[in-house]
């Protein structure tokens, strides 16, 4: 049945039913793993991983052949009445990379959280894996929601799951990192719900599609814009935002620093990128555009400078994260069209999408050989790496990999992005952004071969690592690097790269 | 008979009225808590009792007139409990030892 | 300019100056104080606004819940108050009042210009309700056109109470929430705690059974309970129960999971998600909310009592 | 050999090294590999030999797909460049044999040896720059092996001024792949679109800017005496022989020789003959053999670049592969005399003539010397250089080449074994006594293949007295000037690199504030109102566009 | 100016009023107190645009209303959550400012858990 309220012809396409499954499994393991207990959360949450997997595949496999995107409307009720889930390109890509970096998450946490036999429920045995697939789950929502309310409720869904994350050691330290972080991200996310409410005040629609269509250059959208971005910038934590995030992502377990730098900031950053690319693709003037590129390139040269002032391993990588965030806006004024004053997809929002992702695999991957390096050591202080790299060869081989992949050398999907964006840059004539990357490019690599140089410099005497280095934990980290590095390959195939473009309706 | 009823409620209220104002002024000018206390309670519970039995006549329906003194018997058990909880803290407050 | 007209000005000058207050005052608890009354006036607000379901909510959720978390908070941070600094300097204050008041006026503006004929949902709300069986315009919304919304708010209930579980030192984990120290048979308070929640378990099965009529809902009916137990636990009358108790467990998922079920059986009998067939389409969002009262009464309890602090066994 | 072969050999070039690369992860396989380092390079040789006229290997489908390919230049100095790579690779069999970090020095040598080699033979701009990212990760971690002070500062230059080149490369790059129509972006059509492309001066400015780095020109040279006076020597034989070489084929590949452009070529003949003499002229006043022989390099790709300038003026497309010829003689002469430097620090005082006779043949012939590979080198070039004042500026060049040559035959002398019956090992003789054999034969035999002219013009008696009296000057002049290099001022190796110390001081001092800085942004008040001035900024954004 | 506008600047006024709170005080606790202040602020103006969204026997639009109590019931979770945290820092002597904590996150000696 459809809602006689149905002003917009939106119909649940076929196949639109895997949406429901992509937000209903997560919730089914949540449930499950409170009501089965921490002895048996781990086991469900690893049995629910291929599920969510499989779905994102199957979702993909309808989406991105020709980018026809998946709708579905919640109870039958079209928007405005109704709530809509919508799954396009962007949903796709995002969904994967989520599936690929929680899944390895949760087989490189195993060790750390796994039941441990005969004992009773820990704590962290029933947080961890149900926070993990909460992640999951919102990050999930987060891509396939297409209402703005709907939205904000994936928004706090994901903060509530990421932030007792940060804090799930116990320490003093790491708790008020996860108190500054939930303070900051609930500010960003009133400032978001304000602007909806204005939107709706305006316009009488949350619905994503509906807005795009009624939008007008006028007080209500503009102030509704500027509210939501800023709030969302907070959650993503761009420079000057970034407070809450080198201390969170530096102190939370490994396996959850990698969830926390791979996606969480992605998530509210994609919803940037549907308000501006989807929602008021017209409203954005050249001035804001650059205006979000300039705090991005502030941010890549302030993150990558602190990320070379950094002692400790797990502290430089967050501010790389701090760094990298900054590229994700580059693409804003690379993707606007002075012609027609739009914002459109193509090259430059390929590139952003790129960088998006390949980002998330390289800093997880980084995360977790950081994380056992640290355990080998029982330190991470980069002066005193030496000799780790014949002690855990792997671990800083990853690294490696995933430093490849943040400097943006090929093949990597970070050259591939950085090649996007420049020759966005070069051909829409902003040379200054072409420079930032640049520049960028080039701090990286300082602090990366920092890393490296130290770690393969000949220790004093061999290392004796504290706990021992399972081989699987390391091969995950790996194959997480691998990730961000065979993603370059890709281009190497015929995939039309502009086809991510957002289908703006 | 209605004008009967009216005057009763417009007397009953008026004098509830006035244990409220009782009530403040005691609340506002005696000298310690207890008896501060002991103005402020006595005087809403009669003061809201007055008020209630003035409106029971308004009350459309049996029903209503139900709720209406459900709502003046909370009140008066929850200022009870309230007033001696009130009571002992400051006991324990002003009595050190 | 109405005799109400007035008194809605005087509420809105009660309100800010209660607000105010929450700021300015000195103390933390005193703030706190501030923030319930502030709240209670807010919910006359809501009545003035036509809007009796948020006005019970915003009384019971948004002032009382609320207020009793920051009261107690306040009480047991007062040592450190001292401590926090003075905070900024009266460069960045006027700077932030500012900055604030930009917003502020921004706000304003577009309030002022809002579009006229303000566009609305009423029409097609009121046009759709009839499919699902329910009267109260605001529980259609919640249990059927927007239910996907309050399925998932269940979720974030159930997490937020997992993280604030999570917040517990390990030694105490699976132990009691650590409201009431001993357990004290008599007294006032006890005697309150014993008199009063059969009336109030009354009163928010009542809410949660007219929600689908009239102003209430599982949400009002499920803070008035949550508020009843959290009295008998914070009397002392009985403990609050150790968190690993399975039963908890169950009944904590109990709503979220009857939720989804039918949920997802409507996809096969009313061919989506969340769709109620229209001839029972009541009965089903009964069903649902049955659960959805348990669990919230026990979330919000719980979310008040806040994470162990006591070990299982040390009863 | 058939073609598949053959275009499969040109993929071998770079993947066996880089599968050699890849099993340095095994422990087991990286105690084994210094003695495979050998064999790594050969798949590149059979390359240089078969793979000429093979087609290109094309990986992918995009137009990021990538190709790989050889062309006359490429084929001439892969060829070289490999068999310095296996000499050098033997050599350091032994003599890194009781290294502190064999695992590090191998992983480093493998990567800089897919790098060096996969630069001849990528075919498209992606390939190209991947592979010289690759080789300049593989070089710096050659270069600070010693790990002194001395390495780390001559490494993190090398690095940093490596990676500069790199961005301004990829910048470059990038803008020409606009240019380039179609799907494609080869590094032939690339070059093709060059000339005739709108941002033209713009780009060639960048391409010179970053593979005049690499090949070292005045004054981003900077990193070159530094690196190879630091690096092991068969690290630094390598690294000067072969390393250097991709920043000329890059020249060869996108300048646009075929149209003439005379300002860019002035600009580079100017700009190479500086360098000649400049290293000439610095080179003099060093200690350290292995930096004269640094010296000696920056000021032979002077030449070469000069060589390439002319040809750029005069729109002659032979300049590109006459180049070649004389960068490749280069290759092997100076591999081979970094290799004899380790050499002779084994050698005692009663054997030292083996070593330094056959290295002083090397030396004349760098200047010249008629019957040595330099001489039908130089003769290789004359076309380009036996032109009007270029003419005496490259005999002249060729003299001062002669008297910094000898030079280093006096310093080599100096560094000898104590013992003066000490003599060196098999596994460091040989591989220097080949390579020197090579250097001397192999351009005769070359010559031919690149299509300039019969051998024979060149042993007629005018080309002989042309190629001899600039020898004599220089040794003449090195007679004259015995002693004297005693007196000469002492400039430190990599001379303005000092300015790079201050600058990178400067940099610590900026970090620190930095670091205050993010003190004060991280500050709770200070983020909020920050979070309030983003929104009111985006407003104003918005409402004034 | 009507109901509805009335307590819509009343929401605004409460929204700079909450905003300012969360920026100056230096408790985190006050910080949340003001947070609930500038959430019910927004929720106010929201419940304005609800009002003047009547229509017939409806005296106000239902879909925000519904969305303001959801809305509410999240923001308590949110207040919750913080005040735990605020309360097991201060049990681990934690620091109980929200400004910046030089080596937040660094790992000393790992612990075993």
């Amino acid at each position: 049945m459809s809602g006689p309220g149905a002003v917009d012809v939106a119909m649940t396409t076929p196949g639109g039913a895997w949406l429901v499954a992509a937000l209903a499994w997560p919730v089914i393991a949540i449930l499950l793993m409170i009501a089965g207990g921490g002895r048996h959360a781990a086991r469900i949450a690893l049995a629910s991983m291929p599920v969510g997997v499989a779905v994102a595949g199957a979702i993909a496999i309808r989406v991105l052949p020709e980018g026809e995107a998946l709708v579905y409307l919640v109870g039958g009720w079209a928007p405005p009445l109704g709530i809509a889930l919508r799954a396009d390109a962007l949903s796709a890509v995002m969904m994967l990379t989520t599936a690929i970096v929680i899944c390895g998450a949760g087989l490189y946490a195993y060790a750390d959280f796994g039941p441990k036999s005969g004992k009773p429920e820990t704590r962290v045995s029933l947080v961890f894996w149900t926070l993990l697939i909460a992640v999951w789950g919102a990050m999930n929502l987060i891509v396939t929601g297409h209402d703005l309310f709907n939205l904000y409720v994936a928004l706090e869904l994901l903060t509530f799951a990421a932030v007792p994350l940060v804090s799930l050691d116990g320490r003093a330290a790491t708790l008020s990192a996860a108190l500054r972080y939930l303070m900051f991200a609930l500010l960003g996310s009133v400032l978001y719900l304000l602007g909806a409410v204005l939107l709706y005040g305006a316009y009488g629609t949350l619905d994503i599609t509906l807005l795009a269509a009624r939008v007008q250059p006028e007080p209500a959208a503009w102030v509704a814009a500027a509210l939501m971005t800023a709030g969302l910038l907070a959650k993503t934590a761009l420079f000057p935002l970034h407070l809450w995030l080198p201390p969170a992502h530096a102190g939370a377990p490994p396996a959850a620093s990698a969830v926390l730098s791979a996606l969480v900031v992605k998530g509210s950053f994609f919803l940037v990128i549907r308000l501006w690319f989807e929602v008021m693709p017209a409203l954005w003037s050249f001035s804001a555009t650059q205006l979000i590129a300039a705090l991005g390139a502030a941010a890549i040269l302030y993150g990558s400078v602190l990320a070379l002032r950094q002692e400790r391993l797990k502290l430089l990588i967050a501010y790389s994260t701090v760094a990298q965030i900054g590229y994700l806006f580059l693409m804003f004024p690379l993707a606007f069209d002075p012609a027609t004053a739009q914002l459109q997809g193509g090259v430059a929002l390929t590139g952003g999408l790129l960088q998006t992702v390949s980002h998330a695999f390289a800093k997880a991957g980084m995360f977790m050989a950081a994380g056992l390096i640290a355990t080998a050591l029982g330190h991470d202080r980069v002066a005193d790496l030496a000799g780790v790299a014949r002690a855990l060869p792997i671990s800083v081989f990853a690294f490696g990999l995933a430093g490849l992949s943040l400097v943006g050398l090929p093949p990597s999907g970070g050259f591939v992005a950085k090649w996007l964006l420049l020759s966005a840059a070069v051909s829409t004539g902003q040379w200054w952004w072409a420079a930032v990357l640049v520049i960028g490019g080039l701090l990286t690599g300082g602090y990366v071969m920092l890393v490296l140089i130290r770690a393969m410099s000949a220790a004093a005497a061999p290392i004796v690592p504290l706990k021992p280095v399972a081989r699987s934990r390391e091969g995950v980290a790996l194959a997480m690097s691998l990730c961000a590095v065979l993603l370059g390959l890709l281009a190497l195939g015929p995939i039309e790269l502009p086809a991510f473009a957002v289908t703006t309706p | 008979m209605s004008a009967v009823l009216d005057l009763f409620t417009i007397v009953a209220v008026t004098a509830g009225a006035i244990f409220f104002l009782a009530g403040v002024v005691g609340l506002l000018r005696f000298p310690d808590t207890l008896s501060r206390l002991h103005a402020l309670t006595k005087a809403d519970n009669v003061g809201l009792g007055l008020i209630v039995i003035g409106l029971l006549p308004q009350a459309g329906s049996l029903y209503a007139a139900f709720k209406l003194l459900l709502v003046w018997l909370l009140v008066l058990l929850a200022g009870a409990t309230v007033g001696q909880m009130v009571a002992r803290v400051a006991r324990r407050a002003e009595s050190p030892g | 300019m109405s005799l109400t007209y007035v008194l809605e000005v005087v509420l809105a000058v009660l309100v800010l100056g209660a607000a105010v207050w929450t700021i300015v005052a000195r103390s933390a608890f005193s703030s706190a104080v501030g923030f319930v009354s502030y709240g209670l006036l807010l919910s006359l607000v809501w009545v003035q606004l036509a809007a009796v379901d948020v006005a019970l909510t915003e009384a019971a959720i948004g002032s009382g819940l609320t207020g009793v978390l920051l009261l107690s908070a306040a009480a047991t941070l007062r040592a450190t108050e001292g401590t926090s600094g003075t905070g900024p300097g009266l460069a960045m204050r006027v700077a932030a009042a500012i900055c604030c008041g930009f917003v502020t006026v921004a706000v304003a503006a577009v309030v002022l210009t809002l579009p006229e004929p303000s566009p609305t949902l009423a029409p097609e709300v009121v046009a759709a309700l009839p499919a699902t069986g329910v009267g109260n315009p605001v529980t259609g919304v919640l249990m059927a056109f927007r239910a996907l919304d309050t399925l998932l708010e269940k979720v974030v209930l159930v997490l937020a109470l997992i993280g604030v579980w999570s917040f517990a030192p390990d030694r105490y984990w699976g132990g009691h929430p650590g409201l009431s120290h001993r357990l004290s048979a008599d007294g006032v308070l006890p005697f309150f705690a014993r008199t009063l929640p059969p009336l109030g378990v009354l009163l928010g099965i009542h809410l949660m059974w007219t929600g689908a009529d009239a102003p209430g809902g599982a949400f009002q009916g499920g803070t008035v309970l949550a508020a009843m137990w959290l009295l008998v636990m914070m009397a002392g009358v009985r403990d609050a129960p150790a968190i690993r108790e399975r039963w908890l467990r169950l009944a904590l998922v109990s709503g979220p999971v009857v939720f989804l079920a039918v949920g997802l059986v409507g996809m096969l009998a009313a061919g989506a998600f969340l769709a109620y067939p229209v001839a029972i389409a009541k009965p089903l969002i009964l069903l649902i909310e049955v659960p959805m009262l348990l669990t919230i009464a026990l979330a919000l309890g719980l979310l008040v009592a806040g994470p162990p602090e006591r070990t299982a066994q040390s009863l | 050999m058939s073609d598949p072969t053959a275009t499969m050999l040109l993929g071998a070039t770079w993947a066996v090294p880089l599968a050699l690369l890849l099993a340095c992860v095994s422990g087991g396989l990286r105690r084994v590999m210094p003695r495979l380092l050998v064999l790594a390079p050969i798949p590149a040789l059979a390359a240089a030999i078969f793979a000429m006229q093979a087609p290109a290997l094309q990986i992918g489908a995009g137009r990021l797909r990538l190709v790989f390919e050889l062309d006359g230049p490429g084929a001439l100095l892969l060829g070289v460049a490999s068999l310095l790579w296996i000499a050098a690779g033997a050599y350091a069999a032994t003599y890194m044999r009781d290294t502190s970090n064999p695992g590090r020095f191998v992983a480093s040598w493998l990567m800089a040896l897919t790098g060096c080699l996969g630069v001849f033979v990528a075919g498209d701009l992606v390939s190209l720059y991947a592979m010289l990212a690759m080789l300049t990760l593989g070089a710096s971690g050659l270069v600070i092996h010693d790990e002194t002070p001395r390495a780390w500062r001559s490494g993190s230059i090398y690095l940093v001024l490596a990676l500069l080149a790199e961005s301004v490369l990829l910048v470059g790059l990038v803008m020409l792949a606009g240019e380039i129509p179609g799907d494609s972006l080869a590094i032939r059509d690339a070059a093709a679109a060059l000339a005739s492309s709108p941002h033209r001066d713009l780009i060639l400015a960048l391409l010179v800017a970053g593979f005049g780095t690499k090949a070292g020109l005045v004054p981003m040279h900077v990193w070159m005496p530094l690196a190879h006076a630091a690096a092991p020597v068969p690290a630094s034989s390598v690294l000067s022989g072969a390393v250097v070489k991709v920043g000329i084929i890059g020249l060869i590949r996108f300048l646009p020789l075929s149209n003439s452009l005379p300002d860019w070529g002035l600009m580079l003949t100017v700009a190479g003959f500086v360098t000649a003499f400049y290293g000439v002229v610095i080179g003099l006043t060093q200690r350290h053999p292995k930096a004269v022989l640094a010296y000696s390099s920056v000021s032979q790709m002077g030449v070469v670049v000069a060589v390439l300038g002319m040809g750029l003026a005069a729109g002659d497309a032979t300049a590109g592969i006459a180049a070649a010829f004389y960068a490749s003689h280069h290759v092997l002469v100076k591999g081979a005399l970094f290799l004899s430097v380790g050499v002779i620090a084994y050698t005692g005082a009663a054997r030292r003539a083996t070593v330094l006779i056959p290295a002083a043949l090397l030396c004349l012939g760098l200047g010249g010397l008629p019957f040595t590979g330099g001489a039908i080198a130089k003769f290789a070039v004359k076309d380009q250089l036996d032109v009007g004042v270029v003419g005496w500026l490259a005999a002249a060049s060729a003299a001062g080449t002669t008297l910094l040559m000898l030079h280093f035959l006096g310093r080599l002398a100096l560094s000898g074994a104590e013992d003066s019956r000490a003599t060196a090992s098999r596994g460091l003789s040989v591989p220097w006594l080949a390579m020197a054999v090579t250097a001397l034969v192999l351009p005769w035999l070359l010559y031919p293949a690149t299509g300039l002219g019969p051998v024979t013009t060149a042993l007629e008696p005018k080309a002989l007295w042309a190629a001899l009296w600039p020898v004599a000057i220089g040794a003449g002049l090195a007679f004259a000037l015995r002693g004297w290099a005693e007196r000469m001022p002492r400039i430190p190796e990599g001379d303005i690199a000092e300015a790079i110390d201050h600058g990178s001081r400067a940099a610590l001092g900026w970090g620190a504030r930095f670091d205050r800085l993010d003190a004060v942004i991280r500050d709770w008040s200070a983020a909020t109102l920050a979070l309030l001035l983003t929104a009111i900024a985006f407003g104003v954004a918005l409402v004034i566009l | 100016m009507n109901t509805a506008t009335l307590f819509g600047l009343c929401g605004a006024i409460l929204i700079g009023l909450g905003l300012y709170g969360a920026l100056t005080h230096p408790q985190p606790l006050r910080k949340l107190i003001a947070f609930n202040l500038l959430g019910s602020g927004i929720f106010l103006v929201f419940g304005a645009i609800a009002r003047r969204g009547a229509w017939g026997t409806v005296g106000g639009d239902p879909v925000p209303q519904a969305l303001v109590i959801t809305a509410i019931v999240v923001a308590f979770a949110a207040t919750a959550m913080a005040v735990a945290l605020l309360e097991r820092i201060l049990k681990e002597g934690g620091q109980t400012t929200l400004d910046p904590d030089a080596p937040a996150g660094v790992i000393t000696e790992r612990r075993d858990r």
